[in-house]
């Protein structure tokens, strides 16, 4: 059982609490953009998944908790994780992901 | 050396010291007809029926550590073919049809064990979902057969089916023709009888990149062994496929999952079927050897670690001492995870991709085992042909593009 | 005192003995015994059959790491628990055990003839057999081989026992409480540290309690030992375990142990505990697991009495009991020379010690002559005698070709040390080959733990000592006088002039797993140690291979002809020792297993009698039977009476959420494919959810409470999903919008009043409502007060009669159920049950979610297109609807059937096609949903998914069932008052 | 008995070492509040919300419980019902805010006596020790497959809040649990 920070309560808890939600920073297309897109491109959206094989955006419901939803970045491979951030910031960069493992 | 009661008298007798390797170690070639990425049951198999069947011997198979040393050993080993949608029955039961004499086929005993497997329904909900399984499997000729609490009672003694219980059995169905076999000996039967037919296998060996040409197609693949050419390569890796796929440019509807198994001490003869619970979360049998043998669920989320969690077993074995209090007292001997790919209607995508020359086996989720010889077979013959057979022909990519979902899990659907 | 029991020494208490009963047979032993020393100290060397031979075994070594003596544990009716290790279960008065996998006992054995012909059972000999032919493997050789499959009993009623299961937290959890635990836990103690120290045995000490000769710190081994314990003992912040067994160690220091409370106490007073699992997350793990001694791979070694060196040290030191009266030593280490020296200082005769070594030092040698045993070196042992136990052994030394033959009925075997490094492997630690040790050691960690003492490869008390001071944050370093641990070889292969194919060299004892099987393996090409593993099950028995496996390895690595790093080591996967299920359920069985939900009306149900149904982890009323009545009669009954007159329901179970705020009505557009935009405060509308895929998801009334404030009704098991999926789009993609939810299923208790009496019934309870047609209006909302409680008054219907849907807070829920049904009796009022309002909604066409739905079907496939919105711009699964499989012909449609024959009722779940007399596989059309008697039509009525079925109607298709065929028309599905004229009655 | 929580708590739960009681009536609010600064909205009801997320404060007779980052229990006393309805509808018309009351969704358990928290931990896998779950802690978890609102209102006194139909599930747990102890 991992134990995961919460950044809402800013403290680490039972992942029990938690319900993993998915990848992270998959944006659903705008009313606009779904009219305009092809059956292929929606797809891409709904089922086309990265499934990396190492540092992973993902998202996290605190649901037995403060009930929020938020990111985190795990590494698939040895699942820990390397840092874990509020819902609306962006996807971390090569460089805040290093800064986070140090 | 064929196998056989006489030859193991013989070679008992001259203290067994001259059985051959079973598929000796290859030096990789240049260039192949077809390169095999993955050497579990699929990857195996699919080799062994392109040999067998289309004629096609310069094939390699490319595992990057042992052969079955992935989800084929990992499995819980059961073996059935009662699915609801006609997609599903016809994969799996062609499937069930290759496991019926496989071990005389390969000359290798793989201890396909007819022993029934009983589906519990536990509330009303399962007895109308099993009851639509049943009707649709007679009608397409697949065995499957609805069973009362005292029939299920009269077919396995230890089952407790008072009423009162938490999760009453209110019926259950079951398919005799369903089973499970040794897991290990599919993946080293396969190898050693496409091994004889001239396939190469080779272990150790890591594909790190597959080379495409200027038209798109494939060309070959970059391995820890170095470059060996390939004129098609068929992708059988299971958990590990969207990696695979990327080296090829190419992002699918895949996630990994990690998935727990256990077995426990063996102890003497006490459960003489496979029984599977959907509402209790959790499925059971007993090998040869008397280990009960369960399977866990999915952890919650993605990983390759081959490492699960521990509140996952604890629900696994609550579950099964709710089924058969009987089981409370026997001990857990080891657990052990897997990764199990799935794709969001949790089918297989069995047959061609966007790029020429790649082919692919992957999604197989928790059902993989059961399919080997049937996805072997399919994928032999998507390469063979350059398009999939009519079995196979539904589990495409496309189907994801304009929503025609094989989705068995959801026409279980859920409570209401 | 039994013969072999050295008075005045070990642990055990003299003035206490204890009788229990091995096999039947009755014997004596001391309190502080464990069976296998009360065993040794009759005498009793045999103690059970092999798995697949069926050879005599004895026992081998003093701990959790026994391969061979393994007993059935027998505790009465349900309690027998099977492969319990001899060497680890405490004796109490009147303990009952006996030897497993022999018929019809253990000295004669049935089984023991697949010994003799064991030459044609090597390794995998069951892939090149039983094939041919194919119909014998099903009926002959399949079952044959299950019959002989497993090695303890099987159970035979349910366990009587209850379990415990708890979390527990600390700063530092030891795991073995020997020297490096013990000097950790006394170290991290000091420091504040909330400590946990827990040990698998029954006394914390580990290898001090039978260490001889030591001194700490100028004291007695045993008395420092006493003095650490005390001071730990007395410390708030410690807490030892004992009979305790770290089994598994999981991400970010979670680890499981599992304390063992009642196996060890003559009488257990009912509904105590029998085990216990700690969950234990630790801020820093200090592995102190210790090494376990290997066997020597030799012929003739698991013949009973041949044993571990240091398990004889152990029995003598901590037990007082002789391994046997003439002991041979046969080693290539110098440890076991130290379990010689204190067995011959207990006045044991040593006949020889037997070394591979063609030296060893000169403080050794000296200490051999000094007491003058015979020592061989450079020589192994060839052979051994005995039938259930040894009587004598063959010395050959290969650079002379000599032999000599002892007499001996024990011999102590020590082939080195292999550190332990089970939960470190679990923790994913790194591991290196250390080929001085000739073994793995630690490396790199993966978790904030440490290995400490012989488990880190630093044999010796004061290496533990002082190890484990320093992990538990100590500087303190020991001086302690011991005999020096010193060093050993390792070979593959013990020289023997027997030609190989003769010799029986056991590598997996329990297993049957023999040098040949390994060396076969790999001559066949298995040439990975988890390759090796598999074809020969070695270190597959339930001690997963503590004693066996680097044995296993350093075979297979030579006969690969590859260092051993090249060719692995197999994971080591919890747990550490066999656990038992029923502690890993832990409390969870019976009503623990899964919460039961029940409704603040369910106690009335339950006093009327109601039969209940699961549904999710609720539980319903299904129906109310009367005297004498089946299912079948209360719901016609059931139906009657509220179509007739009056019915009341406990609608409780739906779920509930409470939408509020500015951005309400635009975060219900976004989530339901209906608008809610022109939907009035104090009305309601039925709101179709979708998932992203454009799939019916869920439904429910939901009535706007005011403009900003929404009550939503789900479905009774989707109200957690649908509320995880409102908050995911809220939280993910919607955050823009002032808007929250809140759960109220449970706020409100929901009774449901149907049937042309329902307002008559209700007007006299309900006060600031006016309940007339006009001011009250079908799926009207209204709040004031019933039954003088303040209530959410619906006016909806489920049944197509009137009907009103009463919500009041759930803790008043009886009373107004109560109140109303003691008034309904003035108009025969039913109560009734899920199956009666399955059956009256199926009447009206109303679809349950999740049986006339599946996760495949959209709203036009129900329908229900009139529930999606047209100009809306966008809402979840809009977008998937136009997917062109989505809007192809051919799909499945939700339509009725009326059968032929109106009395058939057909069956849920049954198949329909066009043509029945098709050959299988048949192309079928789709199948029946939902299908009841309505006692109402007098006749059966079924909805049903069926392809194109839109345009079928009035077609006639075929329900083929085993040995009949029914016929059915085609039609919409609403039976009953299609017009809808009995909502607004009176 | 108009009012009727449906949990029998037997005596075996009234034991020196822990002891269980049930609740008696509550009035419960769901508070969410757009707004950062509560003062204003201190002023209007002269409830005193902790900004801190898994904090509380007690007045005499409510305590408000920040249980999210924009989100607060409110309970009282039953008899401050009237008043804490009118208040918050109050509340409501002025601020971003959704007010529910929940007064009837929960059951609450008052847990006391030195094993208190070791009872917690049969089910709960938080940290009890007084550094890690100060008197004040507040916080939604779980306790099994119960989800429960877990305050430390002493050293060795807790309150489990929990949806009325989990309520019988936990207290057969205690029952269960508290024979070990």
């Amino acid at each position: 059982m991992f134990e995961i920070h919460c950044p809402y309560c800013d403290e680490k808890r039972p992942e029990i609490e938690f319900a993993y939600a998915g990848e992270a920073h998959i944006v659903r297309p705008n009313a606009q953009d779904q009219g305009e897109m092809s059956d292929a491109d929606w797809s891409q959206y709904m089922f086309i998944r990265d499934n990396v094989r190492g540092e992973h955006c993902e998202r996290w419901w605190h649901q037995h908790g403060c009930n929020m939803f938020f990111n985190a970045v795990r590494h698939t491979v040895t699942d820990k994780f390397v840092m874990t951030y509020k819902m609306g910031k962006s996807r971390p960069t090569a460089k805040q992901i290093a800064d986070a493992k140090k | 050396m064929k196998y056989s009661a006489v030859s193991l008298f013989a070679n008992a007798l001259s203290g067994h010291k001259n059985w051959p390797e079973q598929f000796p170690d290859k030096a990789p070639k240049k260039e192949y007809d077809v390169i095999i990425v993955g050497g579990g049951g699929h990857g195996l198999g699919a080799a062994y029926y392109l040999a067998k069947k289309h004629g096609i011997t310069n094939v390699a198979v490319l595992e990057k550590g042992w052969i079955g040393g992935g989800n084929t050993g990992r499995n819980t080993t059961i073996i059935r073919s009662n699915y609801l949608f006609d997609e599903s029955a016809g994969i799996y039961d062609h499937a069930v049809d290759l496991w019926d004499g496989l071990s005389q086929e390969l000359n290798y005993n793989v201890m396909f064990s007819k022993r029934g497997v009983l589906m519990l329904a536990h509330n009303v909900h399962d007895v109308q979902s099993f009851q639509r399984h049943v009707h649709a499997n007679r009608l397409n000729g697949v065995d499957n057969k609805w069973l009362t609490p005292q029939q299920c009672k009269d077919f396995l003694p230890i089952l407790d089916i008072s009423e009162d219980r938490r999760y009453p059995v209110m019926g259950g169905a079951l398919q005799m023709r369903a089973g499970t076999a040794r897991h290990d000996s599919v993946a080293w039967g396969y190898a050693r009888a496409a091994s004889k037919l001239g396939v190469d296998i080779i272990q150790n060996c890591k594909v790190t990149g597959i080379k495409r040409g200027a038209d798109g197609a494939v060309e070959g693949v970059e391995t820890e062994k170095g470059y060996i050419g390939a004129k098609k390569i068929g992708v059988s890796a299971a958990g590990n496929s969207s990696v695979l796929m990327e080296m090829a440019g190419l992002r699918f509807p895949l996630e990994s999952y990690p998935l727990q198994a256990l077995v426990s001490e063996p102890v003497k003869p006490v459960l003489n079927c496979v029984v599977m619970s959907n509402a209790v979360h959790a499925y059971i049998s007993q090998s040869d050897k008397g280990e009960l043998v369960i399977g866990a669920g999915t952890d919650q989320y993605t990983s390759y670690s081959q490492r699960g969690a521990l509140h996952i077993i604890e629900h696994t074995l609550m579950s099964i001492c709710e089924i058969f209090p009987i089981f409370k007292r026997q001990r857990m001997l080891r657990s052990w995870g897997g990764i199990v790919d799935v794709t969001p209607d949790r089918s297989p995508i069995v047959g061609k991709t966007p790029v020429p020359g790649l082919y692919v086996n992957c999604g197989w989720g928790t059902g993989g085992f059961k399919a080997t010889p049937g996805a072997a077979d399919m994928l032999a013959h998507t390469i063979a042909h350059d398009a999939p057979h009519k079995i196979n022909a539904p589990f495409n990519l496309d189907r994801f593009v304009g929503g025609r979902l094989i989705d068995e899990a959801a026409a279980a659907a859920v409570a209401h | 005192m039994s013969a072999f029991r050295k008075s005045g020494r070990g642990m055990v208490d003299a003035s206490k003995p204890v009788n229990f009963t091995f096999d039947g047979k009755a014997y004596q032993g001391l309190q502080g015994d464990t069976l296998a020393s009360a065993l040794l100290a009759n005498g009793v060397h045999l103690t059970g059959r092999s798995f697949k031979y069926h050879r005599p075994r004895g026992i081998v070594g003093a701990g959790s790491e026994e391969p061979n003596a393994l007993v059935a544990f027998d505790r009465g009716e349900g309690r027998v628990t099977p492969n319990v290790r001899a060497t680890t279960l405490e004796i109490f008065d009147g303990l009952k055990a006996e030897s497993q996998n022999r018929w019809p006992n253990l000295k004669t054995d049935i089984g023991g003839f697949n010994n003799i012909f064991s030459m044609f059972f090597p390794a995998g000999f069951y892939n090149k057999t039983f094939k041919w032919p194919a119909s014998f493997w099903d009926k002959v050789y399949e079952p044959f081989i299950r019959n002989m499959a497993g090695l303890g009993p099987a159970p035979k009623s349910s366990d009587p026992d209850v379990y415990a299961s708890v979390y527990g937290h600390c700063d530092v959890l030891i795991v073995g409480a020997g020297p490096a635990g013990i000097a950790a836990a006394v170290a991290a103690a000091k420091k504040d540290q909330r400590v946990i120290l827990v040990d698998e045995q029954a006394e914390p000490g580990g290898g001090l309690l039978s260490a001889q000769n030591v001194e700490i710190d100028g004291m007695a081994a045993q008395d420092w030992l006493t003095k650490s314990l005390t001071t730990l003992r007395k410390a708030d912040n410690v807490t030892v375990m004992l009979r305790s067994t770290a089994i598994g160690y999981y991400h970010d220091n979670f680890v499981a142990v599992n304390e063992r409370l009642t196996d060890h106490i003559p009488s257990v007073e009912p509904g105590r505990s029998r085990e216990k699992l700690h969950r234990i997350r630790a801020g820093k793990v200090i592995l102190a697991q210790g090494g376990i001694e290997r066997p020597l791979v030799f012929n003739g070694n698991d013949r009973p009495g041949v044993m571990l060196a240091s398990a004889a040290q152990t029995y003598l030191g901590q037990y007082g009991v002789a391994v046997g009266n003439e002991v041979v030593v046969f080693t290539s280490h110098d440890s076991a020379y130290q379990a010689a020296f204190e067995l011959a200082d207990a006045n044991i005769s040593i006949a020889a010690i037997v070394d591979i070594r063609d030296k060893i030092s000169g403080d050794l040698q000296q200490a051999v002559e000094a007491r003058a045993i015979d020592l061989i070196l450079g020589s192994s042992v060839s052979k051994t005698s005995g039938k259930l136990r040894i009587n004598g052994c063959e010395v050959y030394t290969a650079s002379s070709g000599k032999k000599q033959s002892f007499q001996c009925d024990a011999l102590l075997m020590s082939g080195g040390w292999t550190p332990s490094l089970h939960l470190w492997s679990h923790s994913k630690g790194g591991i290196k080959w250390d080929a001085d040790l000739a073994a793995y050691v630690p490396e790199q960690a993966n978790e904030n733990a440490v290995c400490v003492g012989a488990c880190n490869g630093n044999f010796g008390i004061e290496a533990a000592l002082n190890a484990g001071t320093k992990a538990g944050g100590g500087r303190k370093k020991f001086k302690v006088k011991e005999p020096e641990f010193g060093s050993g070889v390792v070979l593959d292969h013990l020289p023997n002039y027997i030609d190989s194919s003769k010799q029986k060299a056991f590598v997996d004892f329990q297993n049957d797993v023999t040098e040949k099987d390994i060396k076969l393996a790999v001559r066949e090409g298995f040439k990975s140690i988890e390759h090796v593993k598999r074809y020969t099950t070695n270190g597959m028995a339930t001690d997963q291979g503590k004693t066996s496996n680097l044995n296993a390895l350093e075979i297979a690595s030579k006969a690969v002809g590859k260092p051993i790093e090249k060719v692995g080591l197999t994971t080591f996967r919890p747990p550490y020792t066999p656990t038992t299920f029923g502690a890993l359920a832990g409390y969870r069985d019976g009503e623990l297993f899964d919460p039961t939900r029940k409704t603040a009306i369910d106690p009335w149900a339950e006093a009327q009698g109601a039969v209940f149904e699961p549904v999710g982890i609720w539980r319903r009323a299904w129906y109310f039977p009367k005297d004498g009545e089946d299912m079948h009669a209360a719901v016609a009954r059931e139906c009657k009476a509220t179509r007739d007159s009056l019915g009341i329901f406990d609608a409780s179970t739906l779920g509930k959420i409470e939408v509020v705020g500015p951005d309400a009505t635009k975060f219900m557009n976004l989530m339901y494919s209906n608008s809610w935009t022109t939907l009035k405060p104090g009305r309601c509308r039925y709101g179709l959810m979708l998932r992203e895929d454009g799939y019916i998801y869920d439904d429910g009334v939901v009535a706007r409470m005011a403009e900003d404030r929404y009550h939503v009704t789900t479905t009774s098991g989707g109200a957690p999903r649908v509320y995880r999926h409102m908050e995911d789009y809220l939280q993910t993609e919607f955050q823009h919008l002032d808007v929250w939810l809140t759960s109220t299923t449970e706020q409100w208790a929901v009774i449901a009043i149907n049937g042309p009496n329902a307002r008559k019934l209700i007007e006299p309870f309900v006060e600031g409502i006016d309940l007339s047609k006009d001011a009250f209006p079908h799926m009207a909302v209204r709040e004031g007060k019933i039954c003088g409680v303040p209530t959410r008054l619906f006016r909806v219907s489920f049944t197509g009669e009137l009907g009103f849907e009463i919500n009041i807070p759930s803790h008043y829920g009886r009373t107004v159920w109560e109140t109303l049904f003691e008034a309904g009796q003035s108009y025969e009022i039913c109560p009734y049950g899920t199956e009666t309002m399955h059956v009256l909604r199926a009447e009206k066409g109303f679809i349950i979610v999740g049986q006339d739905t599946d996760g495949t079907v959209t709203p036009h496939d129900a329908g229900m297109g009139w529930a999606v919105a047209k100009k809306k711009k966008d809402f979840v699964g809009m977008r998937s609807l136009k997917r062109s499989d989505l809007i192809a012909d051919g799909r499945k449609h939700l339509i009725g059937l009326l059968t032929d024959d109106p009395n058939v009722v057909l069956e849920e779940g049954a198949q329909i096609v066009a043509d029945p007399n098709q050959p299988i596989p048949m192309d079928m059309l789709g199948h029946v949903t939902s299908s009841y008697w309505s006692e109402s039509l007098g006749r059966s009525v079924a909805m049903a998914l069926v392809k194109d079925g839109f345009n079928r109607m009035d077609e006639t298709l075929h329900v083929p069932m085993p040995g009949t065929t029914h016929k059915a028309k085609v039609v919409k599905p609403v039976f009953y008052d299609p017009k809808g004229e009995r909502l607004n009655v009176v | 008995m108009l009012f009727d929580q449906a949990i029998d708590i037997p005596e075996t739960l009234k034991g020196d070492a822990v002891s269980v009681t049930l609740m008696e009536e509550r009035a419960r609010y769901n508070l969410r509040i757009k707004s950062t600064d509560l003062t204003e909205f201190k002023k209007l009801t002269g409830l005193k919300l902790p900004r801190k997320i898994n904090t509380s404060s007690a007045a005499k007779d409510v305590t408000c419980l920040c249980v999210g980052p924009d989100e607060w229990f409110v309970i009282a006393e039953a008899k401050s019902k009237a008043k804490l309805d009118k208040l918050l509808a109050k509340a409501s018309n002025k601020f971003v805010c959704s007010v529910t009351d929940i007064s009837h969704r929960n059951v609450g358990f008052e847990i006391t006596g030195a094993k208190a928290s070791r009872l917690i931990n049969v089910g709960c896998p938080l940290d009890m020790a007084i550094e890690a779950f100060p008197v004040g802690k507040v916080t939604r978890t779980i306790f099994e497959s119960a989800a429960i609102l877990l305050r430390r209102t002493g050293e060795e006194s807790f309150q489990i809040e929990c949806w009325r139909s989990f309520g019988p599930y936990l207290r057969d747990f205690f029952v269960r649990a508290s024979r070990d102890f």
